[in-house]
């Protein structure tokens, strides 16, 4: 059974006529890595501040571990928190900022050197107790942060883009180990960040933002597979975004207009959209293939022919653009086995899943 | 328990904030006050010491004043300029020592400063200098370590990046301080600059010695005034040339942003 | 050369001056009434019967005045000076001072040369004061005629001192020496004893005899020592005072007009000098000002005459110090100040 | 040696801008030798002259240090001086924080407040004082009336009175440097303070104070030199009851007109307050080195 660690009720959050968080309310599951993901000015940063009670909600309610907050000063909330630029007290050594909580507990001193020694183990950093958070690199001083806010064994970590200052390897690393601690201690990360990928890698349920409100709430399949929103979809992950009309077709499917009517595509019939209420059709890149590798689908499919424009190697992958008729351009993703067989000019067809075009009301 | 530190610290704020208001107060009241004696909470209200002012004798000192702390504050903000940039941007050899030097009329009692101007002044021979020449050029000493300080903190916060920025876009030396440091250290300047106005305006110590006949600064006319009696006429002055200094500030204000630097944005 | 640049501003300015206006003449003296009085009863009759131009400098206390001169060796840029007999010796002494001669300043054959002498060949005795007991006429019941008055228990806490830095103060200590038994430079345990006590009664010290009127004004002071000139302003105000001349006697305030050694327009001060000596200025001056005159010679109203020094008789009842053997022992004399008398107060 | 603390790391810049940068410099040096450096020289020589003419001489020197009177002004200038640095670390503090920290509109007028006393001359701050301290001032009047004394308090003419003028003066200069050391500190140091358990007080103890130390040694310094150099105020509120070095000077050169010790004076004064910021400046890079700031 799952436990509900920290809920949120109906909560807005307005500066002067700014309305930055706008009702959103939200269940975050016990020992589960929560991802708030969003662009900047989402008010995903509002909604950390919320919780961590360095702001107080202009309405709605907070509840943590099934308490109300309202009033409770962030020291008395017992969460964790990872700052993006990691805010080490520059005056401690790495043992005296991983210590700094257990001592504001008023632990005893051996209590407080067997903490910090199993916080530091976890994040692998054993042996630099006695540096100063600038004798450090950025990705030591990121497990320090880590290392402190873990060390008083909160119930919940909240981490605001805490791998944003890092260059690419060590973010890819740290992806990994962070995911790692936060099985190991079973503790509930809430994620906030900006960057899809790192949400996608490490989450068990992403929340993505927009203009102060959730846009959609899932797993991290679901919502890459599914998304609800044009927005979602092209936030997420690569996609085709296009404007689009639906009406009732053959075999329970619906038959999609694109480009003013001029292509057409069938689409397989979700139970949550109304033809009436369609706008846009998303279709991931990956799921444009060439006819030939598609062969083998074992479902329905579109068939079109297109003109290749545009070509991209990525290595193991190309990106392609294709004018299919109607004068629509696809981006397509193919396996770079194929590479030598595409160029700029080519005529190609191509196959799209009745499953792989989506259908989004906003 | 931090509501209760909250509320302290409103408390210690506002006492501390009468503590500097208090005596200003005071001597606003004592300015509209009818008797001849300085008290507290006059029973009667009157203008007419302000009415007083619109004379010579207030007048003319009044403009000499002026005249001498726009001099002396835009002469202190070029060298200070200048002194901040070798010492702070470009980082001359020693810039340190330097540094301390250029700071150092800070540590020496103003009227050790007042005597030592006249007796140099006259040892050389340069007796007309004494008067306002002088006297711009002693302040000029007395301020200048204010406007070295100032800028020299907003030149050494200064991204030298932007500087390569400008450089390769084809900037000479000039155009580069022209258009990329000065805008950048402005409120800094600004701030030094204002700092030397006010104190070349209320100054006394060093004025007393260098004032010439016939030509006296507001302050010193207080002084002397002071010596015969010790009317709200002095409150009055005092009240009126607050108000101008304050008017300058605004206008400092709006042209370089006098508090723009203390407010927030520490990065 | 090297100085060329800067002497530039200088020049200009003194081409300005020698083109620009007639013959000037700038005299440094004290603000205040002092100031309406000399500009009208000695200025505006100088500038009309010689043509010159005065400018006038109420710039500085007689000491801020002299240290100037000091500094600027001589060239302080006014040309004539209020000063006192004390910085009249002192100058003359470092050569910082215009020593008269009959010649240039004929008046001063008229002085009495009692006081003459007390101001030396570079002072020019323009007015005499002496130190006299202010006392509130309403507070007191009977008028004082000793300085011991001073002293009466009932005075305790309702009296005021100056500072030592107020000539008064050294002059005050003089005249209770001399009362006591002593003298006025060698045998001074006797007035540093009555300071020491008259301490015990003030309120206080202060340096500026504004604010020593403002506590006679404001009723907190009943008696204080206060130069009479000023005394008598105050009586004039209309405030419930007056003041005596007491019967041990007292030190004068010899006011002498001086010209630094290199003044800018020597002879327009020493014409200043000559005509603020004429017989019709120190009557002018006597009964504007209501101060002493050194000469004796002047005709003046009896209620005057009562309350100043105007007469041989007079100048010879005062005491007079040896002023420039004052100003060897003041150093000394204002740390006694501190431990026998600022002390005693405490 | 200064030649590698100061330049800057790309070497071509390293020959050639320093010695550009020295050109800047003539203009303020050349006003500053002249009008600074030169005449303080001569205040320098003045004080080994006897005060009448003849050879170099210690003889003011010895004067200073065997005088009680003058040994006991300048303890009381070090106390003096030494309590408005305090006073106006302790006040500034509270103040410079809010201004460091605060968003709303209100931190402008408390920013014009806090430097307001700077603005007025000296005589109006110490007129405001005097009436508000004098024995029949303000406050004693006040509490006489109210019946708590019978006898006014002691407020002005002392130690006491000089410390509130003083304090009063230099504040803004207090609010200025720690304004500059607080707003320094990251905020979210606080925050991680804070979610770590931190309650104000503890936040205020172990992350703010330690990290404004620099503030507090250079807002006490400001304090200690400005109060020993101030004229006005000691002797408009000590008065002859509480002389400091600085109305001893001047009392030296207007009244005693003895300069060579004045100048004595002024050059004991010189050095306590050099000394007061060189001890200052090294105790300030010792502690950025032990914060590792």
């Amino acid at each position: 059974m799952t436990t509900i660690d920290i809920e949120l009720l109906s909560v807005s959050k307005q500066f002067g006529a700014n309305r930055i968080v706008d009702d959103i309310s939200l269940a975050i599951p016990k020992g589960k890595f929560v991802s708030i993901l969003g662009p900047s000015g989402c008010g995903k940063t509002t909604t950390l501040n919320m919780i961590a009670g360095f702001e107080a909600p202009s309405s709605g309610q907070i509840r943590i571990r099934g308490r109300d907050q309202e009033g409770v000063p962030p020291e008395a909330r017992k969460i964790g928190l990872v700052f993006q630029n990691y805010a080490l007290f520059p005056h401690m050594t790495v043992a005296q900022n991983v210590g700094f909580g257990l001592k504001m507990q008023g632990r005893p001193r051996e209590e407080i050197a067997d903490g910090v020694s199993r916080a530091l183990k976890s994040v692998h950093l054993e042996g630099f107790e006695d540096r100063y958070p600038k004798e450090l690199s950025g990705g030591q001083q990121q497990r320090v942060a880590v290392a402190r806010a873990i060390a008083p064994s909160p119930s919940v970590l909240l981490l605001d883009e805490p791998l944003s200052n890092l260059d690419l390897k060590l973010r890819e690393a740290m992806r990994v180990e962070l995911k790692e601690i936060q099985e190991d201690l079973g503790m509930t990360f809430i994620y906030v960040t900006h960057d899809q990928e790192e949400a996608m890698a490490m989450s068990d349920r992403i929340i993505v933002m927009q203009g102060g409100v959730v846009a959609q709430e899932g797993a991290p399949a679901d919502i890459y597979g599914s998304p609800r929103t044009s927005f979602v979809a092209d936030f997420i992950g690569k996609s085709n975004i296009l404007p689009a009309s639906a009406e009732p077709g053959a075999d329970r499917n619906l038959k999609v207009s694109l480009g003013a009517g001029k292509a057409v595509l069938t689409a397989a019939r979700g139970d949550d959209v109304a033809p009436d209420n369609v706008r846009f059709c998303c279709i991931r890149p990956e799921a444009v293939r060439l006819a030939e590798a598609a062969g083998a689908l074992d479902e329905p499919a579109n068939r079109l022919t297109g003109t290749v424009q545009k070509v991209v190697n990525l290595g193991a992958y190309i990106e392609a653009w294709m004018l299919v008729d109607g004068g629509i351009t696809l981006k397509s993703m193919i396996r770079s086995t194929r590479l030598e067989k595409l160029s700029a000019g080519c005529r190609v067809d191509l196959a799209i899943a009745h499953s792989a075009v989506q259908l989004l009301e906003q | 328990m931090n509501r209760l530190l909250t509320y302290l610290f409103r408390t210690a704020l506002a006492a501390i904030l009468a503590f500097i208001t208090l005596p200003l107060v005071v001597v606003v009241a004592a300015s509209f006050s009818p008797t001849s004696a300085v008290t507290f909470l006059p029973s009667e209200w009157t203008l007419q010491w302000y009415a007083a002012l619109w004379d010579s004798r207030w007048l003319d000192p009044f403009l000499l004043s002026v005249e001498l702390a726009v001099i002396v504050s835009l002469a202190s903000g070029l060298l200070g300029v200048l002194g901040a940039y070798s010492v702070a941007y470009a980082k001359c050899p020693g810039h340190t020592a330097i540094m301390a030097l250029l700071l150092s009329p800070m540590s020496v009692p103003q009227i050790v400063k007042g005597v030592a101007v006249v007796l140099f002044l006259s040892s050389i021979g340069l007796y007309d200098l004494l008067g306002t020449p002088g006297l711009v050029m002693a302040h000029i000493i007395l301020t200048l370590p204010y406007v070295v300080r100032m800028a020299a903190t907003a030149m050494f916060g200064f991204d030298k990046r932007l500087d390569r920025a400008a450089r390769i876009l084809g900037a000479s030396v000039t155009q580069r301080i022209r258009y990329v440091l000065l805008p950048l250290i402005r409120s800094g300047l600004f701030s030094g600059m204002t700092f030397a106005f006010i104190i070349s305006f209320n100054n006394i110590p060093l004025s007393v010695f260098l004032v010439r006949p016939g030509q006296t600064t507001l302050p010193i006319t207080v002084i002397n005034h002071l010596e015969y009696s010790l009317d709200p006429v002095l409150a009055a002055v005092n009240v009126a040339s607050l108000l101008f200094i304050l008017g300058a500030i605004i206008l400092f204000e709006k042209i370089g942003g006098f508090s723009a630097q203390f407010h927030g944005g520490s990065k | 050369m090297r100085y060329t640049a800067l002497c530039a501003p200088a020049i200009v300015s003194m081409v300005l001056a020698a083109n620009g206006h007639a013959e000037t003449l700038i005299v440094n003296s004290y603000g205040g009434p002092y100031e309406t009085i000399i500009r009208e009863r000695i200025i505006e009759p100088f500038e009309a019967r010689f043509g010159i131009k005065v400018i006038y400098d109420a710039v500085g206390s007689a000491s801020q005045d002299y240290a100037k001169i000091k500094a600027t060796n001589g060239r302080p840029g006014f040309d004539v000076v209020v000063m006192t007999a004390s910085q009249s010796l002192e100058g003359c002494k470092e050569g910082l001072l215009e020593e008269f001669s009959p010649e240039e300043v004929p008046n001063l054959e008229h002085l009495s040369s009692v006081i003459a002498g007390v101001a030396g060949p570079c002072g020019a005795v323009h007015e005499v004061q002496y130190l006299s007991l202010l006392y509130r006429t309403d507070k007191l019941a009977e008028r004082p005629n000793s300085w011991n008055a001073l002293l009466d228990d009932g005075l305790k806490g309702k009296i005021i001192l100056p500072t030592f830095q107020n000539v008064m103060a050294a002059y005050l200590m003089e005249i209770f020496s001399v009362a006591h038994g002593g003298d006025l430079l060698e045998n001074i345990d006797p007035g540093f004893a009555a300071m020491a006590k008259l301490a015990g009664q003030s309120i206080g010290f202060e340096q500026s005899s504004s604010v020593m009127e403002t506590y006679l004004k404001g009723g907190d002071v009943w008696a204080m020592p206060f130069w009479n000139g000023r005394a008598q302003l105050l009586v004039d105000s209309g405030l419930p005072v007056d003041y005596v001349l007491p019967k041990e006697g007292s030190i004068p305030l010899v006011a002498t007009l001086n010209v630094p050694k290199h003044a800018a327009n020597r002879d327009a001060a020493l014409k200043f000098v000559n005509f603020f000596l004429e017989k019709s200025s120190q009557e002018a001056w006597v009964t504007g000002y209501k101060v002493g005159s050194g000469r004796i010679d002047i005709e003046v109203p009896a209620d005057i005459r009562a309350k100043q020094i105007t007469t041989e008789a007079d100048l010879k009842a005062l005491l007079l110090p040896d002023l420039a053997a004052v100003a060897t022992r003041l150093s000394a004399w204002g740390e006694r100040w501190e431990r026998d008398v600022v002390a005693a107060a405490k | 040696m200064a030649v590698i603390i100061c330049s800057t790391p790309t070497k071509p810049l390293r020959a050639v801008v320093p010695v550009k940068g020295l050109l800047p410099l003539i203009a303020p040096s050349l006003v500053l030798v002249l009008f600074f450096a030169i005449p303080m020289g001569m205040m320098i020589g003045i004080s080994f002259q006897s005060q009448t003419e003849g050879s170099p001489t210690l003889a003011s020197y010895s004067r200073f240090f065997s005088n009680d009177l003058v040994l006991a002004g300048l303890a009381r200038t070090v106390v003096m001086s030494g309590l408005v640095a305090l006073c106006v670390t302790v006040l500034a503090y509270p103040l410079a924080y809010y201004l460091a920290r605060a968003t709303s509109r209100w931190r402008t007028v408390i920013f014009a407040l806090a430097i307001a006393p700077e603005l007025a001359g000296v005589v109006l701050r110490t007129y405001g004082w005097l009436i508000i301290l004098e024995d029949r001032g303000f406050i004693n009047s006040a509490l006489i009336w109210t019946g708590l004394i019978t006898e006014p308090l002691p407020l002005s003419k002392n130690l006491f009175g000089v410390v509130v003028g003083l304090t009063h003066v230099i504040l803004p200069f207090g609010v200025l440097s720690l304004l500059t050391s607080l707003q320094g500190i990251n905020p979210n140091l606080e925050k991680s303070a804070q979610i770590l358990g931190a309650s104000r007080l503890a936040v205020i103890r172990h992350i703010i104070l330690p990290l404004s130390v620099p503030g507090i040694v250079s807002s006490f310094l400001i304090g200690f030199t400005m109060a020993a150099s101030a004229y006005a105020t000691p002797a408009l509120l000590g008065g002859a009851g509480f002389k400091v070095m600085a109305t001893m000077v001047y009392e030296q050169v207007l009244f005693y007109l003895d300069w060579p010790f004045a100048a004595v004076m002024a050059n004991v004064l010189l050095i306590l307050m050099l000394a007061a910021g060189f001890i200052g400046s090294r105790l300030e890079s010792r502690l950025h080195q032990k914060l590792h700031l």
